[in-house]
């Protein structure tokens, strides 16, 4: 490449010298290391690493969501965000330790799988529609008051007294918390819901 | 009562089912900053052929896991073993511009520029080839960043950078007077000596692995390397000889590569009699078979180089089979080393053997002075 | 320099979980390697690898001379019906004497103020060199990345002075992470405590020169229950330089035989020519 | 263990370390196996004999814990002159009625005495002759003893007779386990119990899901009853239970029969009043005799000052139960049109339910489904991605299902505790806001809740008068309208009523509407108004028991029965195994952990005869639960299928019973439908193998939560199944190849795993190969596959009617799935009920067996 005509400037030397300086060989001769392996050859990059969650603060605390062990998990947020979980050298149950599903929670938690729409499917439908929360709250609630009303029974076949519907029905619980199962066994309860199920059968 | 229809269409499982990186993370809900999140992933991932299901009778004596690689399979491209054909070609020719820069006097002038320019399209040649095997081609200065005696490709790098500026000084300016011809003159002398080296150290790029093939031939391979290199400059040089002269000393530097190639291939073959296992891709297979192409191609060679007058056809057709031996044993050993990395038990029974550290003489110093430990801060 | 750091992984302790493939999957956000069913036992990860930094071996023997028996084996290898199932947790062995390290051309893999070998993937340029000289088959070159990698013993956590993700979340210790030094002694007390026990085939492998004088000792040791092989370790690695000093020689008189040779071969023909 | 509960088994592999012995017993050799000392491949579906065989040793070769058993268990007591064991009649109980299908257990009864089980009744079969209608309430304190434990009629005697015939050689025979394994079991097992050593009992689903799941850990308990192993350090059963919060949904049961803190559903059988239920359900004696206090605070909590003294505390407008309503009854219901509106949330019963198809059709019957989940799973989908759907069977355009999908929090987006397995409580933080529409179950419900509660108020119907009633005002916080979990805890953990001060413990709860509690079991999380499930002192900064760490119901006591760790006097048996122990100096029980015992209650103080209340607790009493205070070796009411374990066959086996005439449990739950069919008791031709499931490390359960992360996918990447190389040959099965198993139910295919981790067993003359199926797979995921449920068949345990799905039989052919059409898409014609296989019970059994439901 032709230079001539455009003289190096003093800031294009002092640029080049600066490259220079860190161009490791010259390290290495500074340093008369033979083989670079060390330090000699490291980056700025690899001299500042650090983990990333040094300046995420103080962890969450939190709770494996798999199995019933209950492993301890330590949440880091940074900018809103989770940066890493993983186990919580504190608890007396797990000891930092997790098991892969507790390990992979991150993904679990951040993974683009999860769904941000309330998704409505029509009678007959093909396809999955979005509807707005709020709206579809009202329709379910619409409907559990209809589905109530028209099978709300007060006296059994048989004539004992029963004051419940049979044509509604809940399952699950076990994956979550004890405040919801609470309030959900009390709503129901009083709908005249009984049945309500969970994991704990099968 | 129905919903009227939002028009915004939920992307449906089936592109969420669609593998992108295998991370998958939702940038509003998470960060994605470990070491590794920096891996460039292609979708879809292509299936590594080993991991087929396979169901391997427990040998007690000599077991495998699965029949599994115990190594990994050498990553580079074909480019590789064209590079080492081109550097050898290239490294030989260098090394015979300057003997007849030297000691061959002006007989030797067109023949010495002839090894130039074949030298350097060597050089440039074996530098592009190179650089298309790298994964990050945009990052080949780094080759130069260090300088890793340990490395035979650090080695390498240098040689063939150096080499390469020699070369370039000295065809650019070798045949010309005043102090630029001295430049040119050094150059070629230097290029000479690079050249020596370069043909040389790509048999220790091969040998200084892990593979067990080439690790037994370490000897055998840097010869095999000048000599099949000799053989090849000497092929294409004789091919534009215009001098007896010339075409003599390419005629003998040739067949003394060729020579040498076939005698270091012979011993090759033996350099593992504890596990057959090790050589066995030499013998067997398709590599088996490019193998003795080579050999006897080369011998080929030699043959219809060396027998009484020769016509242009018969120079050429001997410069071809020379040509072909030599790319075919490049490509041999290349395709050997795989197979013999792919195969678990040439590790496994070429160290039990005591082809591993046994043979050393000397176990090598575990805290090597030389590989003193630089602290970091 | 701070103490070696450095791992030793018990497999007599292991129960194939995964957690350590996965912990450090997630602490280094590496991508998968994609769904491919191998039928070798649980093993479908099959080997290191570039996104891969820690592979769990499983490898299930029937053990013909205890048919029948139900001798209990005491190091809990559940043989009572003449069989067992190994497992091993594989990794970068960060070597004392690194194939990888030794044969990087770029200086992209370096050792560090830990003892560990890392590789920093701003300077990896791909060549590959280090895949072919890694004895035991760890680092490798993701090929839609173009870059070499492999565990980092975790130098991130390790500068913070935290543990590993791998050896912290192994939920029985079968990853025991620390100073090379003080593990090297708990492994020989473990080792006399299960051959005490009577447990068939265990060894240790590559806990210092002495056991592997290829390497010069592991940083990242094992014990084994059976031979290496078994677990696709090799059994006498060495690192490849140390037969390099030979090839370079072997180099070395090529070179200087073609030189020779191209030297006579101008000489012949000045002489001819002058004559 | 190692398999599904990894960081548990950290405890194990150290034990292990510390020089304890492993055993391990499956049918699969497995990772926990690989691990263990001695490893037992058993048959699926016969541990009751196995752990027989082994209860009849301890017995034989006397070698229980003599003091324990006296002083702790019911051995000594005398049972009913009219009580017929299993031994004389041919695999049945006296009581059998065979025109209810059903027994009635008044001869199961105490000499002298009635009992109520522990925590009431919590199913409906507990009408005449359990204790509902209480014919015999005369105080456990009357109860007939003999010390000398010779008297014919005692349960220890009982005991013996009744396992008398479960020899080694039976147990050979019925497990297919040698006979040389069994003794080294054995001698084990006792050399590690009693006085100095204990030995601790592990178990799951491997146990709990047969038609026979209760009676399997009744025979455990048994067993560590009789060799001291209850109550005490390094021993016990340890239910190794599922969810997260499995335990938090059973103690705050999002289920039928029972109310939070295991308070029974009120039932027809009832009557109209509160009182009537207390009568039913309230033991004079034990702690139960609490039992007015818990649910007047319960209601108080749930309908504030509408609950009255006056009007019941609104008892009398609760819904009441008149059968079995659990889950696979109502999903039978919903597939012959009867529920027309379902919620799911958190749970995937398209996959993880047995007869995944007849759960779908269920779906597809249903007029509106809601679906919370965090991620998309096949029962969202059920009408657009299930195999019959794929297969062409059924058309999306024909389903008329309207479904809703709301996309749930995750677990780091809300607050809230989860109990483990341990019954501990712990409080989560929150780290971040749910993406988008996502909203925790707690904000739906509440939020549901509120409109629902308006139309109530709108409505002025007597029907909604509990909806009106409903105390629902919980703070909501952030843009959210989040309501408050705390708040939710703290009345979970109950205050004082009109003023809403924490109430420190269940101590404190009164039956007079002072008091209102949510789940008095879990009274005292909130002590003092603290969040005492939020408490995480480091586990390293405190004793083994880690007591401030989370908190433990009840009271925060860490190992249920500890009074039994110490001897009669209140001094541990053994100082290596202290726990809790009297301290005569302070007149208090004391310890590691919170003694499971009245606090001052004197080692020495015995309950006078006929005392009720809490002075019926003797300073001996181990099991405070109890009515009678005492370990039920032998189990004279709450259980509906027979006081002693007895080994039946499961539903679909390959042998006959070798012990009974019986063939099945004959109080087992049946679904006789032609979408559920059943194979023959035993030698099906057409099915002849057996077949159970299981779970991967690397999968959770029906992979909502798996089978979307490419970390846990890549690992076990595909279905597939377990066969042993004997079976491969057998079949003509290649490694790795397709293979097709089928049931009447359904056929899947998967890749064979042929390996020798499975072996074929030798069973009375015959060998029985076992196929083993992981069932986490569906079609929705990263992963896909097959799932194992449709081969299953509703069949359920009696009690708690929990499925079979660790026992059944199945076919196995090469190649991939080419079936026919799906069972549970046949039309709608009603057919006639397949009439079962007579060989499952004795003629005196009769046919007439309750069935939950049948098809219209
Ligand atoms: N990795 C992982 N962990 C989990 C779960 C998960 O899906 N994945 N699920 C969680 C849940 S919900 C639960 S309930 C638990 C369940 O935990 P486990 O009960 O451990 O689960 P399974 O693997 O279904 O069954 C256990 C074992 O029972 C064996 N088995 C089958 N039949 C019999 C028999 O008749 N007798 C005996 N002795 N053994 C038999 C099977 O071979 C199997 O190995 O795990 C929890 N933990
Ligand atoms: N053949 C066979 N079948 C079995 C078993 C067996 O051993 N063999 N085991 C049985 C057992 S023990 C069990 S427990 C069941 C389990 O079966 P299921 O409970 O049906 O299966 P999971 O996949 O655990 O479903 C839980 C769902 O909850 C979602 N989830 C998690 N957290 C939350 C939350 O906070 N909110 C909401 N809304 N959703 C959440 C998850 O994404 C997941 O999809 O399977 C049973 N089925
Ligand atoms: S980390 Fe594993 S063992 Fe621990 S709670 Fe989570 S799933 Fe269970
Ligand atoms: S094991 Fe291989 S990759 Fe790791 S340090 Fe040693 S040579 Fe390098
Ligand atoms: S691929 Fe990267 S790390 Fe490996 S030797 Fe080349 S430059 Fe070094
Ligand atoms: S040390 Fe870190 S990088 Fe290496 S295997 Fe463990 S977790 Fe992965
Ligand atoms: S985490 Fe530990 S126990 Fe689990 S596979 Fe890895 S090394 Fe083994
Ligand atoms: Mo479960």
């Amino acid at each position: 490449m032709p230079v001539r005509g455009r003289l190096p400037t003093i800031a294009g030397v002092s640029t080049l010298i600066g490259r220079l300086e860190s161009w490791p060989l010259l390290r290495q001769l500074r340093r008369s290391d033979p083989c670079a392996v060390g330090d000699t050859a490291a980056t700025e990059r690899t001299r500042g690493l650090r983990a990333r969650i040094r300046d995420a603060g103080k962890p969450v605390r939190s709770v494996c969501p798999y199995c019933a062990v209950g492993c301890g998990q330590k949440v880091y947020v940074k900018e809103g965000k989770i940066a890493d979980i993983e186990g919580d050298e504190d608890s007396p149950i797990s000891r930092g330790r997790l098991c892969p599903k507790g390990a992979a929670s991150f993904q679990l938690v951040t993974g683009d799988h999860r769904i941000r729409d309330v998704l409505y499917r029509p009678p007959g439908g093909t396809q999955w529609d979005v509807l707005p929360l709020e709206k579809a709250m009202d329709m379910v609630a619409d409907r559990v008051w209809r589905t109530r009303e028209e099978t709300w029974e007060d006296t059994a076949p048989n004539g004992e007294r029963v004051k419940r519907t049979l044509g509604l029905a809940h399952l699950g619980g076990a994956t979550l918390d004890n405040e919801e199962n609470y309030l959900l066994k009390k709503l129901y309860t009083a709908l005249g819901v009984v049945q309500v199920e969970n994991q704990a059968r099968i | 009562m129905t919903a009227p229809p939002n028009p915004v269409p939920f992307p449906g499982p089936a592109e969420l089912e669609r593998p992108t990186d295998g991370r998958e993370v939702d940038p509003s809900l998470g960060l994605l900053q470990g070491e590794g999140a920096a891996q460039r992933v292609r979708t879809p991932e292509p299936h590594p052929g080993h991991l087929a299901p396979t169901h391997v009778e427990a040998d007690a004596r000599t077991p495998t896991y699965y029949g599994l690689p115990v190594l990994q399979q050498p990553v580079w491209i074909r480019t590789i073993p064209v590079y080492l054909f081109v550097g050898g070609m290239a490294g030989a020719a260098s090394s015979l511009g300057a003997a007849s820069l030297v000691a061959g006097g002006p007989t030797l002038e067109r023949l010495e520029n002839r090894c130039r320019a074949l030298g350097l399209a060597g050089d440039l040649a074996g530098s592009l080839l190179l650089i298309a095997d790298l994964g990050r081609p945009e990052r080949f200065l780094n080759m130069l960043r260090v300088f890793r005696p340990t490395s035979p490709m650090s080695m390498g790098s240098w040689i063939l950078a150096l080499s390469g500026a020699a070369n370039t000084a000295g065809f650019l300016f070798g045949s010309r007077r005043g102090p630029l011809g001295a430049l040119g003159r050094v150059g070629i002398a230097a290029g000479g000596g690079l050249g020596a080296l370069l043909a040389g150290y790509t048999g220790v790029l091969l040998a200084n692995t892990a593979i067990p093939l080439w690790q037994a031939a370490r000897r055998e391979l840097p010869v095999l390397s000048v000599g099949s290199g000799m053989a090849s400059a000497g092929a294409v040089l004789e091919l534009f000889s215009d001098s007896g002269a010339s075409r003599k000393v390419t005629h003998w530097y040739g067949s003394v590569g060729k020579v040498v190639a076939i005698g270091a291939m012979l011993v090759m073959q033996r350099s593992a009699p504890r596990a057959p296992r090790v050589t066995e891709p030499l013998r067997t297979g398709a590599t088996g078979l490019l193998w003795r192409a080579g050999l006897v191609l080369t011998a080929a060679g030699l043959v219809a180089s060396g027998l009484g007058n020769k016509s242009r056809a018969r120079e050429r057709l001997a410069a071809g089979l020379t040509l072909a031996g030599a790319l075919a044993t490049r490509l041999a050993v290349f395709h050997a080393g795989k197979r013999s990395a792919r195969d678990p038990r040439a590790t496994f029974e070429g160290q039990r053997a005591g082809m591993g550290a046994a043979e050393l003489r000397r176990p090598p110093d575990p805290k090597p002075a030389v590989f003193k430990l630089p602290v970091m801060r | 320099m701070t103490a070696a750091k450095g791992f030793f992984t018990d497999t007599s302790l292991c129960i194939g979980c995964k957690a350590c493939e996965v912990a450090c999957k997630q602490w280094n956000q590496l991508p998968a390697d994609g769904l491919h069913f191998t039928g070798n036992s649980y093993d479908n990860t099959g080997h290191l690898g570039a996104s891969t930094w820690r592979h769990v071996a499983f490898v299930e023997q029937t053990l013909p001379e205890a048919l029948g028996s139900i001798e209990p084996q005491g190091a809990g290898n559940g043989s009572s019906f003449g069989m067992r199932w190994l497992m091993e947790s594989d990794v970068c062995k960060h070597c004392q004497r690194a194939g990888c390290l030794e044969a990087c051309p770029t200086g992209a893999i370096v050792r560090t103020e830990f003892d560990s070998v890392y590789v920093q993937p701003d300077v990896c340029n791909g060549c590959g060199y280090c895949v072919v000289a890694c004895p035991f088959g760890v680092i490798d070159r993701r090929d839609d990345d173009g870059r070499a990698w492999k565990c980092t013993l975790c130098y991130d956590r390790l500068s913070d002075g935290m543990t590993p993700a791998c050896a912290k979340h192994c939920p029985t210790e079968s990853i025991q992470f620390g100073d090379v030094e003080e593990l090297r002694i708990r492994a020989e007390r473990r080792l006399e405590e299960l051959q005490a026990r009577g447990v068939r085939g265990a060894q240790l492998y590559g806990q210092d020169a002495r056991n592997q004088p290829g390497t010069g000792g592991l940083n990242a040791f094992f014990l084994l229950l059976d031979r290496p092989e078994v677990y696709n370790l090799p059994p006498d690695p060495v690192v490849p330089t140390a037969k390099g000093r030979e090839s370079w020689t072997f180099a070395g008189l090529a070179a200087a035989g073609m030189f020779f040779t191209a030297m006579a071969g101008a000489l012949l023909a000045r002489n001819r020519s002058v004559r | 263990m190692a398999e599904n509960h990894p960081v548990g088994f950290q405890w194990v592999m150290e034990a292990r370390e510390r020089g304890a012995t492993i055993i391990h017993v499956d049918p699969r050799f497995t990772r926990t196996s690989a691990v263990a000392d001695i490893h037992v491949p058993i048959r699926p579906g016969t541990d009751i004999a196995w752990l027989g065989g082994l209860i009849r040793h301890v017995l034989e070769e006397e070698a229980y814990f003599k003091e324990y058993v006296l002083a702790f268990t019911n051995a000594p007591v005398i049972v009913r002159e009219d009580f017929r064991d299993t031994e004389d009649l041919d695999g049945l109980f006296s009581g059998w009625n065979a025109q209810e299908g059903k027994y009635h257990v008044d001869s199961w009864q105490y000499e002298g005495a009635g009992t109520i089980p522990a925590a009431g009744h919590k199913h409906l079969p507990a009408d005449a002759g359990a204790g509902a209608d209480a014919p015999d309430k005369r105080p456990a304190t009357l109860q007939e003893r003999d010390e000398t434990l010779r008297h014919p009629r005692c349960v220890f005697q009982i005991l013996r007779r009744h396992f008398s015939r479960y020899t080694p050689e039976m147990v050979e025979q019925i497990c297919g386990v040698p006979r040389a394994l069994f003794a080294k079991v054995a001698e084990t097992l006792i050399r590690n119990s009693r006085r100095e050593r204990t030995a601790a009992f592990c178990y799951a689903v491997g146990w709990t899901h047969h038609s026979v799941g209760v009676q399997y850990i009744r025979t455990a308990s048994i067993l560590q009853l009789l060799l001291g192993n209850m109550g005490r350090p390094g021993g016990g059963i340890i239910a190794l239970r599922g969810h997260a919060s499995i335990q938090g949904s059973t103690d705050i049961p999002t289920l039928f029969n029972i109310l939070p803190g295991y308070l029974p559903m009120p039932t027809t059988k009832h009557g109209g009043t509160l009182a009537k239920y207390i009568q039913g359900n309230r033991s004079p004696t034990g702690w139960w005799s609490e039992f007015p206090k818990y649910i007047v605070s319960l209601l108080r909590a749930w309908f504030g000052d509408a609950a009255t003294k006056e009007n019941d505390y609104l008892w009398g407008e609760l819904p009441r139960l008149t059968g079995d309503h659990s889950h696979m009854t109502t999903v039978a219901d919903m597939a012959d049109g009867k529920v027309p509106g379902y919620f799911v949330m958190g749970e995937n019963p398209a996959v993880g339910s047995p007869n995944a198809g007849l759960q779908r059709k269920g779906l597809r019957n249903a007029k509106w489904v809601v679906v919370r989940d965090l991620a998309m799973i096949e029962t969202a989908e059920f009408w657009k991605s299930a195999p019959e759907v794929q297969a062409g069977e059924v058309r999306p355009e024909d389903i008329q299902t309207e479904v809703f999908f709301f996309p749930a929090a995750a677990h780091t987006e809300k607050e809230g505790t989860f109990t483990n397995t341990q019954r501990l409580l712990q409080w989560r933080e929150k780290a971040e806001e749910p993406p988008g529409n996502a909203r925790s179950e707690l904000h739906f419900v509440f939020h549901l809740g509120r409109r629902l509660i308006e139309k109530a108020r709108a409505s002025g119907k007597e029907r909604d008068l509990l909806l009106r009633s409903l105390v629902w005002d919980y703070p909501t916080q952030g843009k959210l309208q989040e309501p408050s979990a705390e708040a939710v805890l703290a009345e979970i953990n109950g205050y004082t009523w009109p003023d809403r001060n924490p109430v420190p413990g269940y101590a404190e709860l009164k039956d007079d509407g002072s008091t209102a509690c949510g789940c008095w079991i879990y009274s005292g999380c909130f002590s003092g108004g603290v969040n005492q499930t939020a408490r995480r002192k480091p586990g390293r900064e405190q004793s083994w028991v880690a007591p401030e760490w989370g908190w433990a119901w009840p009271a925060n006591r860490r190992v249920l029965y500890n009074r039994a760790s110490a001897d009669l006097e209140g001094k541990p048996w053994s100082e290596r195994k202290r726990l809790v122990w009297w301290d005569a100096a302070k007149r208090r029980w004391t310890g590691e952990d919170v003694p499971d015992i009245i606090a001052d209650r004197d080692p020495a103080y015995r309950a006078p005869p006929g005392v009720e209340g809490l002075a019926s607790i003797g300073g001996n009493t181990a099991f405070l639960m109890q009515s009678d205070g005492l370990g039920w070796l032998y189990a004279p009411t709450g259980l509906i299928d027979g006081p002693l374990p007895t080994h039946y066959e499961p539903l679909e086996s390959v042998v006959k019973n070798a012990l009974y005439g019986q063939q099945c449990n004959p109080t087992r739950l049946e679904y006789r439908r032609r979408d559920n069919r059943y194979h023959g008791a035993y030698d099906d031709p057409a099915y002849p193998f057996v077949l159970t499931t299981f779970r991967l490390t690397e999968h959770h359960t029906a992979g909502g939560m798996s089978r979307w992360l490419w970390w846990l996918c890549e690992l076990q990447p595909e279905m597939f199944v377990e066969i042993s190389p004997e079976l491969a040959r057998l079949r003509g099965i290649t490694h790795g190849g397709w293979a097709t198993v089928s049931t009447a139910r359904g056929a899947i295919e998967a890749r064979a795993l042929v390996t020798a981790r499975l072996r074929p067993l030798q069973i009375q003359g015959k060998t029985v190969h076992t196929i083993g199926v992981p069932w986490h797979w569906g079609t929705v995921g990263r992963s896909t596959g097959a799932s194992g449920n449709e081969l299953l068949a509703l069949v359920a345990d009696p009690n708690v009617s929990i499925m079979e799905s660790k026992a059944l039989t199945a076919h196995i052919l090469p190649g991939r799935c080419d079936r026919g059409r799906h069972p549970s898409t046949l039309g709608p014609t009603p057919s006639p009920l397949e009439p079962g296989d007579p060989r499952r019970d004795l003629p005196q059994v009769g046919t007439k067996r309750p069935m939950p439901t049948q098809e219209p």
